[in-house]
């Protein structure tokens, strides 16, 4: 059952990800991604990472996109002609697949080690995934954490420099 | 007076920073500080002359530490020996002459070029008094610099040409030695050599295939320099452009700079791969002489052609040098301090009447003998000298590397490079025909001044030193000898590889004594004496990387 | 007196140094010839001081050997300025100054009025300087700064009149010539050199030391290949086949000097080299037969082409190569000492030739110049019937041309009979002797008959030199004819210090004198002698008349072509156009040598440096610039701008490494 | 459900970020509320507290603390490395003012930002966690994206910031996945971790996951330094950049992208040098001829340095295949003395350039030697100092760098880096014959040097020299800060 | 967690898509799009690990990496907008002023 649920949440993912290469309008595009990245929030929620599904959907799908398609209508952008280049589609093609075979060969061929922590799906339900969470990143975790604050300040000041029309 | 050769090494540096506060426009000013410096600087060697015990040891020795960082340890480490001696009095008594040579001939950017002058003093000097590996190596990549700028700005029409061909030639030769240097030092240090100072690498044993790679590095480094063929054809080009100073620096001392890099370096660091190569080398070195002569031979321009002849002359010296005997080699030691008087001298002529006509195409001279006999006096015994008549600088020279060759196996080598003997006589006395003999057809010929007094105050000094070393050389010769010889017997760690036995020559007799043979194929790592005494260390690097 | 030897060469320098480096500023001729002969007569002083002492000594202690000062000692090499005084360098130096002071003094009268007179008496003096060390030398280094020396004389002489294109040229290809010797010299001395130092640690150069241990030389081989290459030295400087060609070309120079240098000294100081190493010489058997046959096939060979020259100056040169045969052929035969003799009394004929041929130059110039004619000077063509306006210098001239071709009792008929007998006689070369003989014999008549050709085409017959200048013609003043005297003198004389022993007159002053040099050699030539050399005293007579009669047929010869039957040389010349056409070009040698190495080498260094420098190794180098250049065109346009092909790059990259990681 | 309890942590370590971070931050406020107008005096500021942060940098050195749980750690490699950093940063804030007030965009922000980026570039340095470095150099990153588009109103920049943006995302991308997949073979982003984790694998090659791993994270910031195949963004990016920004990132983020590297490979996975070495042997080779056969033929400068850095990032990659000691000291130096000398270049060129970006050809400097001579020289001691002559640090630094390569055997990929030093001393001399062998093609312009440009060729030249003819100095705190690796 | 594969291997599919995406497709903002879709699948990859090792670790990762997408997006769309203010374009075939 659960396998069965994987594989079609798998096969909408995976379509609706090469819809979002495929699309001829990034604003269909930018759907499919959307579509893409609530599959994935799918997959969070089966491999007990809620707390996960849920920042997926809020600041991926939520935020993030909605910025993309923001800024596409902003700049209005035409829909484009023709690709002018097969061969490089073509090309690129090939290469992503190389890159897929490589990935799939050596996922075959790898040993992931043993698991290390003592995280199970009871621990979480029973604690909470938040919670857990939550007590990393504020302890293990506070610096990497407080790095992100900065990396925030940078993207404004950065952005409010870009693109504000007048400085 | 301890670090006198230090002073003598860095005199022109602060020469350099004297002529910083010159203005500019007062053009004869900087040419005359300059000249006092270099004079300073030639009365200064000449108290290390005075000072130098006829001995085979270093001398003036400075050793003071300097870089001590990771594997590596580098020394101010600098001294002379009469092999050296020689070269840095050459390099004092030409640098005066050549700056003096400048005063007419330069007339633009006179700061610069005075500058580029005395850098390239201490450059060459230091690279001569230099005993420490890296030191060299530093001294000797630091001179291309400003014969560079002397090539590129003050020279002629396809200067910028001459002179990155100068540049990169010599840099891609000198950094594969940099390369052979590393892995040199490495190999010392698994032998527990503590620092890059000469004097402990030659008692490293090294085994046949490293010799024979380092050798390799080193001598195509120095081939490039000295030059050899089929490697010297940035030397014609460089020549050409050159301004006249540059070139007589050029002819007379950084070439000396090859081969004396295989006299202190190539050959006693690594004596079994010498030996393997010296027949090739010495191949070489025939195939240059005769070359040269036959490409000088038919050259339009006479500068050219005295470039050319600076090959097939130091062809001669390379072949004395791997004639590993002490006649050989000292015959090669005298024949480049007479290559730099007589060829920096035939440049110095070359840049007199190129001053007065703006030309150098032998067509366009011919009878200038009647119009400037002085000129014409002196050229002609330059020229003897260049082809080595006896009386002259040049014979004693070129004499001693045939007798010396021949003594030892490159006996039939011998036999084809004397015939260079002919070829010289040959394109010098042509050239010097059709410029000074003949009709003075030219009508531009026929308004020539002859030499005025300060091209014979440059000349005099050369001639003076054609004839004293001509006639009398005892005196160079004895202060180099000890050293010669101990360059020798460092070479004869080798077996001498006695196969080239002339076959017109009667087997009956024995042949050359061979020394006895020693084993030439030491284990590698072999443990190597213990540094000498001489050599204070101050920090004791481990020599295991420490990781 | 022997301690003084270092004054002999000293002399002539010291005029040399003044009159090069004053000369210019002194101006006066007087002054300047009067010091350049003034210095060479004290060296003749010296010379004849040394002469009498050693006269006056037992004939074992005439060697002297004077060390000056170390000159270049290195590892076991060592040559010092050293000098050697022995009966053969007595006899050289003697010839040398004496020969040298007269040309001096003539020289003052010829070059009268000429640019650049002081720079002649200086080079000359030089000349005679370098000439004196050469013979001097007492080890082959000194011997051949001597030798180079002379060399460069001659070159800077020859070419003294420089604003001539053929003096320049003559100049040089003596020198390069001469060059060609020097290299067989040298490798001649590395050889021995390094024989005598590898086998019996004797590491010498020194005459007086390889003289002591020569009898450690082997018969054959390893001498051989030395004393060829000494022969090939001494072909260069004496003008031997196939050598030769400088020596005709040398008369560019001034008379004077064609007159000391290239008769009197420096043309035989391959003789003398081969007389002072003749212990080494005689010890290679193929080494003398060549030495005889090259000098035999010279004598004739330059004799063949003297017989058509014009060029009074050019007859007197081929002579000169034909007689510096029979030097040879003396030498290659074993009879040293008469090589040595032919040598002293070529000097006083030739030089006495050269000058009375100068003489009438001299005059002949004169008197053209007169007219404003630009007729040659030298041709003999020209001349004629000279005999009545110059009688001193006709008369020392026939003098000299009897003595060159060999009549009794003129000293060059000792001389050349001597080594005509020795030809015959010489128990070295068995049957090649009546050829060497047979030859020797021909050029001794071919030189009666060219030599006299001269005399009657200059001296006898109708004057054909331009009617309009016929007056001026005069006789020469004093100073050119008193030296033409004296050496006229000489070459009547001379040959009677080495009457042969049979005629029985006077002692073999000379054989004697020179015996002590040579005792060695001939101890050693023993040892391979072949039977014979006993030959009757009849025999000796009879050759010594048949050799008097060839010439005497030589000069009849020449006396009907040019005096009696004028139209004889055109005919000869329309019956056979080709033979005298080789012969009046010198047998093509000339156009020969630039085909096979003056040419070829120019061409090759053409190619050397258009083709193979300049294509080959600077195409090698630019052509590693060009291709690094090249690829930095490709890398450069791979570059494209677009973004895509810079990610299409970084992942073509990853997915390499990926891959090569994951498949190896 | 119990307080989380936020842990008393050691801030030692990060001071200097802290110190950093604040300092931009009130630079930001005064930007805004200070006056307006002219903006140097933030340029003043924003250098002293550089050299303040130095100094706090400096007493560091010496300790070893770790902190934050294993995020990040104080030892001596890192402080040389934020010296690396501070330095840049320095002397691009000096060559700035001018530049951007010449360009119309003297901005504010420029100083905040160049100093977010070194705050980055600190944590790459000093991170000992997989997260730290990421984040670290993301902050760098965006903050370069940033820079690299600064002068919006050229065209350039503008796209100069958009390829390094989109590439530099995507190489992210790879980076991460690299750094998943190192999670997934060893448990933990911990460097010190994974190091004992690697270290007890028997055999830590068989596994391939943490291979691949490894080689997608060295993608990442090879992609950084400019390796190829991953360089081919650098010639336009510093092309279009602002030139003061292009000196900083041709020194800093390749230091910081170096410092990452050694941390990962030599720390993290000494064990599996065998597998690393080879990877960087073939790119080292690749990066050095590429960078340097393509240089020949530019004639933009901005670019030919670009390609020029890339090649140099080829020379620290022969030391970093070496990995030794003496190769990694050679490291750390170069890039020292590379920020001297780089930055001096672009000193050098920001002075001769005029307003638009203009005249920034080779062809540009022609007659500079004798019209200008002191920036001649100083240029000309840069050129050299990168060609590798000695005595310069230039010279110093490639020395220790093949020498390693010896040490360790690599002798072919000494000399073949010694080959391509031959031949890039090609496109360095072009410059030189321009400057001292051509005659000026047009009217020279003269521009005034600024006080804090001067001052930085200043240091420029004697960070080039003083270590080129004294190396100790520098070599000696290199060989200490490579032996806690 | 017998599922790892599955999941790791679709996350594989995805990357490489992005990687496809972003080779083939012009529009800058549409690339930019794949590049997101590049980094969720390293997260998916990421938290499966996580989950697989019993370890919170990779999850907390993955919430900086979004951090970083969201920052990386304001900076890039803001470089998009300069860049279109410009060209009037966000075709990357128009950022071609430098090149060779």
């Amino acid at each position: 059952m659960e396998t069965l649920f994987f594989v079609i949440i798998s096969l909408v993912a995976i379509i609706s990800a090469i819809l979002v290469i495929t699309c001829k309008n990034p604003i269909n595009s930018a759907l499919s991604l959307i579509m893409t990245f609530f599959c994935l929030a799918t997959y969070y929620v089966m491999l007990d990472a809620p707390f996960m599904a849920a920042i997926q959907v809020m600041v991926y799908a939520g935020a993030i996109m909605v910025l993309i398609v923001f800024t596409i209508m902003l700049l209005n952008i035409r829909v484009n002609a023709t690709q002018k280049h097969s061969h490089k589609v073509l090309l690129g093609s090939i290469l992503g697949i190389f890159i897929l075979i490589n990935t799939v060969v050596l996922l075959f061929k790898s040993q992931v080690s043993n698991p290390v922590g003592g995280l199970t799906g009871d621990l979480i339900k029973n604690l909470g995934h938040s919670e857990l969470i939550g007590r990393e990143m504020f302890t293990t975790f506070l610096l990497p954490f407080e790095i992100t604050s900065i990396l925030l300040l940078v993207a404004i000041i950065g952005s409010v420099i870009l693109a504000k029309k007048k400085i | 007076m301890s670090n006198v050769l230090s002073l003598t090494t860095f005199l022109p540096i602060l020469g350099v920073l004297l002529l910083l506060f010159i203005p500019k426009d007062s053009k004869s000013v900087l040419r005359n500080v300059t000249l006092a410096v270099t004079l300073v600087n030639f009365l200064v060697s000449l108290t290390i002359l005075s000072g130098f015990q006829t001995n085979a040891e270093f001398q003036f020795i400075e050793n003071m530490p300097w870089i001590a960082a990771g594997p590596f340890v580098m020394r101010y480490n600098i001294g002379i020996d009469g092999i050296s001696l020689w070269l840095v009095i050459l390099t004092t008594f030409i640098m005066p002459i050549a700056v003096l040579s400048t005063y007419t001939a330069v007339e633009e950017k006179v700061k610069e070029y005075m500058i580029c002058l005395l850098m390239l003093e201490t450059g060459m000097l230091g690279a001569f008094i230099s005993l420490d590996l890296f030191l060299f190596y530093i001294f000797w990549e630091v001179m291309l610099i400003p014969m560079y700028f002397m090539i590129g700005i003050w020279g002629g029409k396809n200067k910028i040409y001459a002179a990155v061909k100068f540049f990169i030639y010599t840099m891609v030769g000198s950094l594969l030695m940099l390369v052979a240097l590393i892995f040199l030092y490495f190999k010392g240090m698994e032998a527990g050599i503590t620092d890059f100072g000469l004097l402990q690498f030659f008692s490293l044993k090294l085994d046949m295939t490293t010799q024979i790679w380092l050798f390799l590095a080193f001598a195509f480094a120095f081939a490039i320099k000295v030059p050899m063929f089929p490697l010297h054809t940035w030397l014609p080009d460089a020549h050409t452009e050159a301004p006249t100073a540059g070139s007589v620096i050029l002819a007379a001392v950084l070439l000396k700079m090859g081969t004396y890099g295989y006299v202190r370096f190539a050959i006693p660091l690594f004596p079994d791969a010498a030996h393997k190569f010296a027949p090739m080398i010495a191949t070489l070195a025939v195939i240059g002489i005769i070359y040269a002569a036959l490409v000088a031979m038919v050259q339009e321009d006479v500068k050219k052609l005295v470039a050319y002849s600076s090959v097939a002359h130091l062809g001669f010296v390379m072949l004395g040098i791997f004639a590993f005997n002490v006649e050989g080699i000292s015959g090669g030691m005298l024949q480049m301090l007479n290559h730099g008087i007589s060829t920096g001298a035939l440049f110095l002529i070359v840049g007199f009447i190129y001053e007065r006509r703006h030309t150098r195409l032998i067509t366009d001279f011919g009878g200038l003998s009647k119009q400037m006999p002085v000129f014409a006096t002196i050229f002609m015994i330059v020229t003897l000298s260049s082809i080595g008549l006896p009386g002259t600088n040049g014979f004693v020279g070129e004499f001693l590397i045939l007798i010396g060759s021949f003594e030892s196996e490159l006996r039939w080598w011998t036999v084809v490079a004397t015939s260079g003997v002919i070829l010289s006589a040959v394109y010098m006395l042509w050239v010097f025909q059709r410029v000074m003999f003949g009709e003075l057809d030219n009508p531009k010929n026929q308004k020539l001044l002859d030499l005025n007094a300060r091209e014979l105050t440059i000349m005099v000094p050369l001639i003076v030193m054609i004839f004293v070393m001509g006639l009398y050389p005892k005196p160079f010769i004895d202060k180099m000898d000890p050293a010669v010889r101990k360059l020798v017997s460092q070479m004869r760690v080798a077996p001498v590889n006695a196969q080239a036995i002339p076959a017109g020559l009667p087997a009956g007799h024995p042949a050359m004594e061979t020394p006895a043979a020693e084993p030439s194929m030491m284990p590698a790592g072999h443990p190597v004496v213990a540094p000498s005494s001489d050599v204070n260390t101050e920090k004791v690097v481990n020599p295991h990387e420490a990781k | 007196m022997f301690d003084n030897v270092w004054l002999i060469p000293l002399f002539p320098l010291i005029g040399f140094l003044i009159n090069g480096f004053f000369g210019k500023k002194i101006k006066n001729e007087a002054v300047i010839g009067g010091i350049g002969t003034l210095m060479i007569f004290m060296s003749f002083i010296v010379s004849c001081g040394i002469l009498m002492q050693m006269i006056g000594l037992p004939p074992e202690q005439r060697v002297f050997e004077k060390v000056l000062f170390p000159w270049i000692h290195c590892g076991n090499f060592k040559a010092d300025m050293a000098f050697l005084v022995d009966p053969l360098s007595a006899v050289m130096i003697m010839v040398v100054t004496g020969v040298g002071s007269l040309i001096h003094l003539y020289s003052i009268g010829y070059m009268h009025g000429e640019e650049g007179f002081y720079r002649f008496f200086a080079y000359l003096n030089l000349f005679c300087m370098a000439m004196l060390l050469l013979v001097l030398g007492n080890n082959m280094l000194v011997m051949f700064i001597g030798w180079e020396g002379v060399g460069l004389c001659s070159y800077l002489l020859i070419g003294y009149y420089f604003h001539k294109k053929s003096a320049g040229d003559a100049g040089k290809k003596a020198f390069v010539m001469n060059r060609v010797g020097d290299f067989g010299f040298l490798l001649g001395m590395f050889t021995l050199y390094w024989w005598f130092g590898s086998n019996h640690n004797i590491w010498t150069i020194n005459f007086t030391e390889i003289k002591a241990a020569s009898h450690l030389l082997p018969y054959g081989g390893v001498v051989t290949v030395a004393t060829l290459c000494f022969f090939v030295g001494a072909t260069g400087k004496s003008a031997q086949i196939p050598l030769f060609t400088w020596l005709p070309d040398a008369m560019e120079g001034p008379t004077p000097v064609s007159a000391l240098i290239h008769a009197a000294t420096m043309v035989t100081a391959g003789v003398y080299m081969i007389g002072r190493m003749s212990f080494v010489f005689i010890k290679s058997p193929d080494t003398m037969m060549v030495v005889a046959v090259v000098g035999a096939a010279t004598a004739i060979f330059a004799a063949t082409i003297g017989t058509a020259q014009n060029d009074i100056k050019r007859v007197l040169a081929y002579s000169t190569v034909s007689q510096l045969g029979f030097m040879f052929l003396a030498m290659g035969v074993g009879a040293f000492w008469a090589g040595i003799f032919h040598l002293m009394t070529h000097a006083f004929f030739k030089a006495c030739m050269f000058l009375g041929s100068g003489s009438v130059i001299h005059s002949m110039h004169h008197a053209l110049h007169h007219g404003h004619l630009h007729d040659d000077a030298q041709d003999m063509r020209n001349m004629g019937g000279l005999r009545k306006v110059m009688p001193i210098t006709f008369i020392t001239f026939f003098v000299s041309t009897l003595a060159i071709a060999g009549i009794f009792p003129f000293s060059g008929f000792f001389s050349k009979d001597e080594i005509l007998w020795k030809a015959f006689s010489n128990p070295y070369h068995g049957n090649l002797n009546i050829i060497l003989w047979g030859t020797g014999a021909i050029a001794a008549c071919f030189t009666a008959f060219y030599m006299f050709r001269l005399v009657f085409m200059t001296f006898f017959g109708e004057c054909r030199i331009n009617p309009k200048v016929k007056s001026h013609l005069h006789e020469s003043p004093l100073v050119i004819t008193i030296p033409l005297m004296v050496l006229g003198a000489l070459a009547t004389v001379g040959g009677f210090i080495g009457m042969p022993k049979v005629m029985g007159a006077l002692p073999n002053y000379l054989e004697h004198w020179l015996d002590p040099v040579f005792e060695l050699a001939n101890e050693f030539g023993t040892k391979y002698a072949h039977e014979g050399g006993h030959h009757s005293h009849a025999l000796e007579w009879g050759l010594m008349g048949l050799s008097i009669a060839i010439a005497v047929v030589g000069i009849m010869i020449a006396l009907t072509m040019y005096v009696k039957n004028t139209g004889a040389p055109a005919r000869f010349t329309a019956t056979f156009p080709a033979l005298h056409r080789a012969v009046y070009n010198k047998w093509y040698i000339d156009e020969l040598y630039d085909f096979l190495f003056v040419n070829p080498c120019k061409a090759f260094g053409q190619f050397l440096w258009k083709g193979f420098d300049v294509v080959v190794v600077d195409g090698i180098v630019n052509g590693v610039a060009n291709v690094v250049m090249g690829f930095s065109g490709i890398f450069r346009y791979m570059q494209s701008g677009y973004i895509y092909n810079y990610a299409f790059s970084m992942v073509l990259g990853v997915v390499v490494i990926l891959g090569y990681y994951i498949f190896k | 459900m119990d307080m989380i309890s936020i842990p008393v942590v050691n801030m030692t370590p990060i001071l200097p970020e802290i110190f950093l971070s604040a300092l931009a931050m009130v630079l930001l406020l005064i930007n805004v509320f200070g006056p307006s107008g002219q903006k140097s005096y933030l340029a003043y500021i924003s250098f002293f507290g550089i050299v303040a942060t130095a100094v706090l940098v400096g007493a560091g050195w010496g300790g070893h603390i770790e902190s934050f749980s294993g995020s990040v750690v104080l030892d001596n490699f890192a402080t040389f490395f934020k010296m690396i950093f501070l330095l840049a940063a320095g002397l691009a804030v000096l060559i700035s003012d001018q530049y951007m007030e010449r360009e119309g965009c003297n901005h504010g922000e420029l100083y905040p930002l160049i100093l977010f980026t070194v705050v980055g570039m600190m944590f790459m340095a000093s991170g000992t966690d997989l997260m730290t470095i990421f984040l670290g150099l993301e902050v760098m990153s965006v903050s370069l994206y940033v820079l690299a588009g600064f002068n919006r109103a050229n065209k350039k920049s503008n796209e100069a910031g958009l390829k390094y943006f989109l590439l530099g995302a995507f190489s992210t991308g790879f980076l991460l996945y690299g750094m998943a997949l190192t999670y997934g073979a060893t448990g933990t982003t911990r460097i010190y971790k994974i190091a004992s984790v690697v270290g007890q694998m028997t055999l830590p090659s068989a596994n391939i996951m943490l291979v691949a791993g490894m080689l997608l994270m060295m993608t990442g910031f090879l992609f950084k330094i400019a390796a190829v195949p991953f360089h081919m963004w650098t010639p336009d990016v510093y092309e279009g950049a602002p030139t003061p920004m292009t000196a900083f990132m041709s020194a800093g983020p390749k230091a910081a992208g170096f410092a990452a590297l050694l941390r990962i490979l030599l720390v993290a996975m000494p064990t599996l040098q065998v597998e690393w070495s080879q990877l960087l042997w073939v790119l080292a080779v690749l990066t050095m001829t590429v960078g340097n056969i393509t240089a020949l033929r530019q004639d933009n400068i901005k670019r030919m340095l670009a390609y020029s850095s890339i090649a140099h990032a080829g020379y620290a990659l022969v030391g970093l295949t070496a990995g030794n000691g003496t190769a990694t000291a050679g490291i750390l130096f170069y890039m020292l003395s590379y920020t001297f000398m780089n930055i001096g270049a672009f000193a050098v060129i920001i002075l001769i350039a005029k307003k638009g970006e203009t005249n920034g050809n080779v062809m540009d400097f022609a007659g500079l030697g004798f019209k200008r001579p002191v920036l001649a020289v100083a240029m000309t001691i840069f050129l050299f100092s990168l060609a590798g002559m000695p005595p310069t640090a230039g010279f110093i630094g490639k020395f220790y760098l093949f020498s390693g390569a010896v040490q360790k055997g690599y002798i072919w990929l000494a000399v073949i880096g010694v080959l391509n030093s031959a031949a890039s001393v090609y496109y360095y001399l072009r410059v030189m014959v321009y400057m001292y062998m051509k005659e000026p093609t047009e009217e020279f312009e003269w521009t005034q040097v600024t006080a804090p440009v001067a001052l930085a060729l200043i240091i420029a030249i004697a960070g080039t020299m003083i270590p080129g003819i004294v190396p100790s100095i520098i070599l000696e705190y290199a060989q200490e800060a490579v032996k806690l690796i | 967690m017998e599922n790892l594969n599955g999941y790791l291997i679709v996350s594989a599919i995805l990357f490489a898509i992005g990687t496809i995406g972003v080779l083939t497709r012009k529009n800058a903002i549409v690339i930019f799009m794949c590049i997101e879709l590049m980094l969720n699948a390293v997260n998916l990859t990421f938290i499966s690990l996580s989950r697989h090792l019993g370890h919170l670790d990779g999850q907390i990762f993955v919430i900086f990496i979004m951090t970083v997408a969201a920052a990386e997006a304001a900076v890039g769309l803001a470089l998009m907008i300069a860049f279109y203010n410009n060209k009037e374009s966000i075709d990357v075939e128009d950022v071609n002023l430098m090149k060779w």
